[in-house]
């Protein structure tokens, strides 16, 4: 295969480059199955990483959904945030029974420009379908799931909250590969805050909370690890997963998910006024506690 | 770019603090600003922070600042103005308004 | 700033996000943490030349409603369309997270009668979502919000209040729907995608966002609640809304959680239903959809007074809940 | 002695001849399809003309000016437009096809930067900007329409007219062009049998077209009460108490803007607070503004005529007959011609926003790149000269006039209240004072003849600035005059200019008065003073029976 145009718009590729060979099932949990007509701009299901069953999340950047028609090139729409929040409610079910180093991992393919746009949308409540997936990845992932996403396109935005950011780990492949993790292109911030595009390229140089790309991320905390090459995603990934497994084992979920990024964020010097809003608040709060709990 | 920060101190007779230790009045909104007033010992001054992201106007905040803390005879006290583009007269108004919620006396609550 | 008595009087629209916070808990009970006493301004407008504010656009602390500790975070639509930066999240995420200590403490201290002292998590919404100015620190707190949601399931109740000008967006749109409860106004908002970003992707024909009506009935507080996706419909006033606070604590628990609608695969398959709706229904308006519901003259609703509304408007009928 | 045959109708003959050409376009009555529309154009105008386009800041013969730009240019061109207003781009569509050359107009709102550029580069010959009074007065002297473009709710196939609400400039626009042998064409919402009552009568009217589209009104006088700001809540307050209460108004227009759409809504809170209720306010020239509602709804008004009419606002004017002017089929019937005659001669005051004020006291709304005019503004912003009646308001501020006596010797003579509001600052800092009007500019932009201004230092009275209000009027000279706007200007250049002592002197004679002169509590100038604060409110106020556009619905 030709990496060199780097892989958007690839999510199934990926899903073969990462699982074992021919052992991906489509919409298939264990014996749950999940509608397969619905959200076409998702897939999911089972795939096994050297023997070891893990559920697949990814983006399909390929498919249009005939039935809403904001869903093209990796667009979540309704049916794919539900179909994707199913997924992971199947793998909770699946393994409800099994104890928490058995939980089975879930592998997120992120290759997603955004969350469906359109009045349809608005009137059905598109936030709810996006809400669901997220509440049921922190779900998944406060049962012992190991959630490692890979970033192997776009992660854009609100798509990205969904779809990415409330796994334990998050992945990237390296920016020559095109990979783009950003909220919105500067044009774009440039012409909202009306703060000159010059002015904004020069400062993004070095100032992570607003630049576009995989680096900035990473040192904010958003990101883990970045993976140079195509070859690397599988074990990487892995090896991520044994991490993650090891580190809920030992209690320590709160190096994980969102919140751990949180302290990486201020560990990396990216994000470090947010500890110290948090602390003061706790201080403020301890100060007054006794008589609002005692009322 | 970067925020202008002004910084204006005074010295008047008879100087007049507030009744309340800290009050707050306002919002950042676009064309408006906050107010923050604390009580200081600043031996009968007044101190006044300004950061605005306007700049060449700094005589004009001057003008406006001091004619407030002056006419009102204020002191040991420290106002702090966090600005968005409020012209003059919104920035007297919300100083004229700051300073009555600073001495309103608390009645009931906690 | 009014007094408590006074804010209940007034309009919920007309209040900034520091009187909100007041006046929707017990009169004279609000303590701020983080004040703007504080000074915590965001690191990262400065450099951008943003004006600051020593509060971040929102204004976090502790009330009570009756004998339970209620953490408010409330939200400033003036202040950079109260878009969520670093410390903005910061505060957010933290008020939930005391709320979770405050549930632990209670628990311990009262083991038999907790619940009446249950802590809950009421956010007054006003924003737009992340902010760019410091967007990738915005929407990483964004996340954390969601995981602490998460952590409060089945403990505290988290209740939305949406019914200021802003309306509640972005990313704060799905963080609004992931909460327990939902109360708005028939002029607050709650979606995903803003007016003028639908307008660009379809075409003004198909949504002119400055038809404020078309908008309202798309996103305002009475299409959500005949959709069952706010589960109250006050008046615009802050009375409104902390009367409103007062019967949610009243209910226990269980009940509560009764008017989520996601957060688990049951509430996910209903859902689904309905996105299989709006493909059988290929509806064009909201009202196409009121009038699904049974209510016979859709476009009636739209100027009704928010208690005869109550009275006639015929909403989506729940499996669950 | 032979007497010489002279031909005495030459314009009937000509537009018998026009009429000729075109009878076979009209199908029943005087009904012509709008697919007929062009050629009807086509065979009634001829190269030349002089072509009035009826339209105004309201209501809009929009498919006739669209139809016009759709003639034939090698048929149809050099014509000379003679209109009230230039908004839609179709109205400088024509003169870019090369169909019209000339033009002269009153007003010009979303156009006006367009037809600065048109002007500038020859694509247009500008005859002058005028006052809508002086443009309808010269449609009867020197600017006659020869074909009239006009616009209706409804015709019956007879060719009479409903105008109703929105009724505006089509009668004086008519009357002008019918009664000089010209040809009168109205476009229609819809071709009844009935029309409710007939506002021009068929004998007037040539041919009727029913559009394929309702004309489109814009809904110029909807101010949301959401939006008005403290400082406009204060100014407002400053002019109730130093101007209304001062010299118990009772006759008056007011502008468009958030100034007097905050005073309408402070006469039932802060007006009945000073107790003036009956005392000022009682009669308007006036569109249906929205915001009025609250004050009609209190009983402070008993009269308003209006210019035109007001989208949405029809049943609640309908069912407000003690209050407007309403037809026997229980519509308001609107008149610009009438209503600026009011406005102009009975009125006691004009107040109003304006955007820039040069050091001597002129105020103009003109910016540097666009050429908008000022419809009626000048007409009611200035003193009637004409004026013979008396009235308290309009006899103490002549009293009060600092120049009477050198002009007059000892005769008592009024004086009418023209008072300009504005802040000192605009949005972004700034200034609202200024050496020099951006008019001047614009006169060299445009190739004007004279800076366009809006309101001369001589007829404004009052100038109300957040700093305080210049009873501009007492002074004696153009001296004083100066020292005047200086004192109010705040920190803009040419408040800074202000000499304390001078200002001190003007205080203490009552020409400057501040907030704190007048006893006002700034602390109070907020929205809470407002007795609607949205657009809901206001319907709410009208007991449902105001209908917002949906662009103004936050609900």
């Amino acid at each position: 295969m030709d990496y060199e145009q780097g892989m958007i718009g690839r999510g199934r590729d990926a899903l073969e480059m990462i699982f074992d060979a021919d052992s991906i099932k489509e919409n298939l949990i264990d014996d749950i199955q999940i509608e397969a007509e619905i959200g076409p701009g998702a897939v999911v299901g089972t795939g096994l990483l050297d023997g070891e069953k893990a559920t697949f999340i990814a983006n399909d950047a390929q498919a249009i959904n005939p039935r809403f028609n904001v869903v093209y090139f990796g667009v979540i729409g309704m049916e794919e945030a539900y179909k994707m929040a199913l997924a992971v409610y199947s793998t909770i079910e699946a393994d409800k029974d099994k104890p928490l180093e058995q939980k089975r991992p879930l592998v997120l393919i992120v290759d997603t420009p955004g969350n469906g746009p359109g009045k349809t949308e608005e009137i059905f409540g598109m936030n709810k379908a996006t809400g669901s997936y997220q509440l049921a990845l922190a779900e998944a992932r406060k049962l012992g799931h190991p959630i490692i996403a890979m970033v192997i396109g776009r992660a854009i935005s609100g798509a990205f909250l969904c779809h990415g950011l409330q796994a334990d780990q998050i992945l990237a492949l390296d920016k020559t590969f095109g990979t783009m993790i950003h909220v919105m292109p500067l044009t774009s911030i440039s012409r909202i805050t009306k703060i000159d595009i010059e002015r904004l390229e020069e400062l993004s140089k070095d100032n992570p909370v607003f630049a576009a790309g995989v680096d900035f991320f990473h040192r904010l905390g958003g990101v883990e690890e970045i993976v140079k090459k195509v070859e690397d995603m599988k074990a990487t990934i892995k090896k991520h997963i044994a991490e993650v497994r090891e580190a809920k084992k030992a209690g320590q979920q709160e190096k994980l998910g969102p919140w751990g990024r949180g302290a990486l964020g201020d560990e990396r010097g990216g994000r470090v006024a947010r500890k110290k809003v948090m602390e003061k608040m706790t201080e403020e709060y301890n100060a007054v506690a006794d008589k609002y709990l005692n009322a | 770019m970067a925020l202008n920060e002004l910084n204006f101190k005074y010295k008047v007779e008879n100087p007049q603090s507030i009744a309340k230790e800290y009050s707050h009045l306002g919002v950042v909104g676009s064309g408006d600003l906050e107010v923050l007033m604390e009580k200081k010992d600043f031996g009968g001054g007044a101190e006044v922070k300004v950061v605005t992201p306007v700049t060449g106007f700094d005589k004009v905040w001057e003008m406006v600042v001091t004619k407030f803390v002056k006419g009102n005879n204020l002191g040991d006290l420290l106002i702090e103005i966090n600005d968005n583009n409020a012209t003059p007269v919104v920035v007297s108004m919300r100083l004229r308004q700051a300073l009555a919620e600073a001495n309103k006396i608390e009645k009931g609550g906690e | 700033m009014l007094s408590w008595d006074e804010l209940q009087k007034a309009k919920f629209t007309e209040a900034n996000a520091r009187e909100r916070a007041f006046g929707l808990v017990d009169k004279g009970t609000f303590t701020e943490f983080v004040s703007p006493r504080d000074r915590m301004p965001s690191p990262h407008l400065p450099v951008l030349g943003e004006a600051i504010g020593y509060d971040d656009g929102v204004v976090t602390g502790i009330g009570l409603i009756g004998k339970r500790p209620v953490f408010v975070v409330s939200q400033e639509g003036r202040f950079i369309g109260g878009a969520v930066g670093e410390v903005h999240g910061a505060k957010m995420v933290q008020a939930i997270k005391l709320a979770l200590k405050a549930y632990e403490d209670v628990k311990v201290k009262y083991p038999d009668s907790y619940e009446e002292r249950l802590p809950a998590v009421v956010i007054s919404f006003e924003t737009g979502g992340v902010r760019l100015h410091e967007s990738n620190a915005g929407l990483l707190a964004h996340a954390e919000v969601m995981d602490q949601f998460q952590d409060a399931r089945g403990k505290i109740p988290i209740i939305a209040v949406i019914g200021s000008k802003i309306g509640c967006f972005g990313g704060m749109g799905f963080v609004g729907a992931a909460t327990d409860v939902i109360i708005m106004s028939e002029q607050g908002r709650l979606g995903l995608t803003g007016p003028e970003v639908i307008e660009q992707e379809m075409g003004k024909d198909e949504f002119d966002a400055s038809n404020k009506a078309l908008v309202f009935r798309t996103t305002g507080g009475k299409h959500k609640y005949i959709m069952q996706d706010a589960n109250f419909l006050v008046e615009d006033s802050v009375a409104g809304f902390y009367q409103q606070l007062q019967e949610v604590m009243k209910l226990p628990f269980a009940e509560i959680e009764k008017f989520r609608r996601i957060g688990s695969k049951k509430l996910v398959e209903e859902q689904l239903e309905l996105v299989k709706l709006a493909v059988g229904l290929g509806a064009k308006d909201s009202m196409d959809v009121w009038k699904y519901y049974g209510n016979e003259d859709p476009a009636k609703l739209v100027d009704m007074g928010p208690d005869e509304f109550l009275k006639v408007a015929k909403r989506r009928e729940r499996k669950l809940g | 002695m032979e007497r010489e045959v002279r031909v005495w109708d030459n314009l009937k003959r000509d537009t018998e001849e026009r009429m000729k050409k075109v009878a076979h376009l009209v199908e029943e009555g005087k009904v012509v399809k709008a697919e007929n529309t062009v050629a009807l154009l086509e065979g009634v105008i001829k190269p030349g003309d002089k072509v009035n386009l009826e339209g105004n800041n309201q209501k809009q013969a929009d498919f006739l000016a669209e139809c016009l730009c759709e003639v034939d240019p090698k048929k149809i061109y050099d014509l000379h437009m003679v209109q009230s207003v230039v908004s839609l781009k179709s109205h400088l569509d024509v003169f870019e096809k090369g169909i019209a050359k000339k033009l002269d107009f009153s007003f010009s709102g979303p156009q006006a930067g367009r037809l600065a550029d048109f002007v500038r580069d020859g694509k247009l010959e500008l005859g002058a900007i005028h006052t809508y009074l002086e443009l309808f007065g010269r449609y009867y002297a020197d600017l006659v329409p020869k074909v009239a473009l006009i616009v209706a709710f409804e015709a019956d196939k007879e060719g009479n007219l409903y105008t109703g609400f929105n009724t505006e400039d089509t009668p004086i626009i008519v009357e002008a062009t019918k009664f000089k042998q010209g040809i009168v064409i109205a476009q229609v919402n819809k071709i009844v049998d009935k029309v409710p009552r007939v506002d021009i009568p068929a004998d007037w009217v040539d041919f009727v077209i029913q559009s394929p589209k309702n004309f489109y009104i814009e809904p110029l006088f909807t101010r949301d009460p959401g939006l008005i700001t403290d400082t406009q809540i204060l100014m407002g307050m400053m002019a109730l108490k130093g101007v209304y209460a001062e010299y118990g108004v009772q006759s008056m227009n007011h502008g468009i803007g958030f100034f007097t759409a905050a005073i309408e809504l402070m006469l039932p809170t802060y007006a009945e607070e000073l107790g003036l209720k009956g005392k000022i306010c009682s009669y308007f020239a006036l569109n249906p503004h929205p915001t009025m509602i609250p004050a009609i709804e209190s009983g402070w008004v008993k009269n308003i005529h209006c210019f035109g009419g007001e989208l949405g606002m029809e049943k609640y004017v309908a069912a407000r007959s003690d209050v407007f002017f309403i037809g026997p089929d229980g519509t308001l019937r609107s008149n610009r011609a009438y209503s600026q005659a009011a406005g102009h001669y009975a009125m006691d005051m004009f107040i109003g926003g304006t955007l820039q004020i040069d050091k001597y006291g002129n105020s103009s709304t003109a910016t540097a790149n666009r050429v908008a005019g000022f419809g009626g503004a000048p007409n009611m912003g200035c003193d009637a000269k004409g004026r013979r009646h008396s009235s308290d308001a309009w006899l103490k501020c002549g009293l009060e006039y600092g120049m009477q006596e050198a002009l007059l010797g000892k005769m008592p003579r009024g004086k009418k209240l023209v008072v300009q509001m504005q802040e000192t600052f605009k949005e972004k800092m700034d200034p609202a004072f200024v050496d020099e009007l951006d008019a001047w500019k614009l006169q060299k932009n445009a190739n004007l003849d004279i800076p366009p201004v809006m309101v001369y230092s001589d007829d404004v009275t009052h100038y109300i600035t957040e700093e305080g209000i210049a009873y501009f009027h007492k002074c004696v000279d153009m001296k004083e005059k100066m020292a005047a706007i200086r004192a109010i200007a705040g920190y803009t250049e040419i408040g800074l200019q202000a000499k304390e002592e001078e200002t001190m002197d003007l205080r203490k004679r009552g020409i400057v008065k501040t907030p704190e002169d007048l006893g006002i509590d700034v602390t109070r100038a907020n929205r809470s003073m407002l007795a609607a604060k949205n657009i809901k409110e206001l319907v709410e106020w009208s007991g449902g029976l105001y209908n917002p556009p949906a662009r103004f619905r936050n609900w």
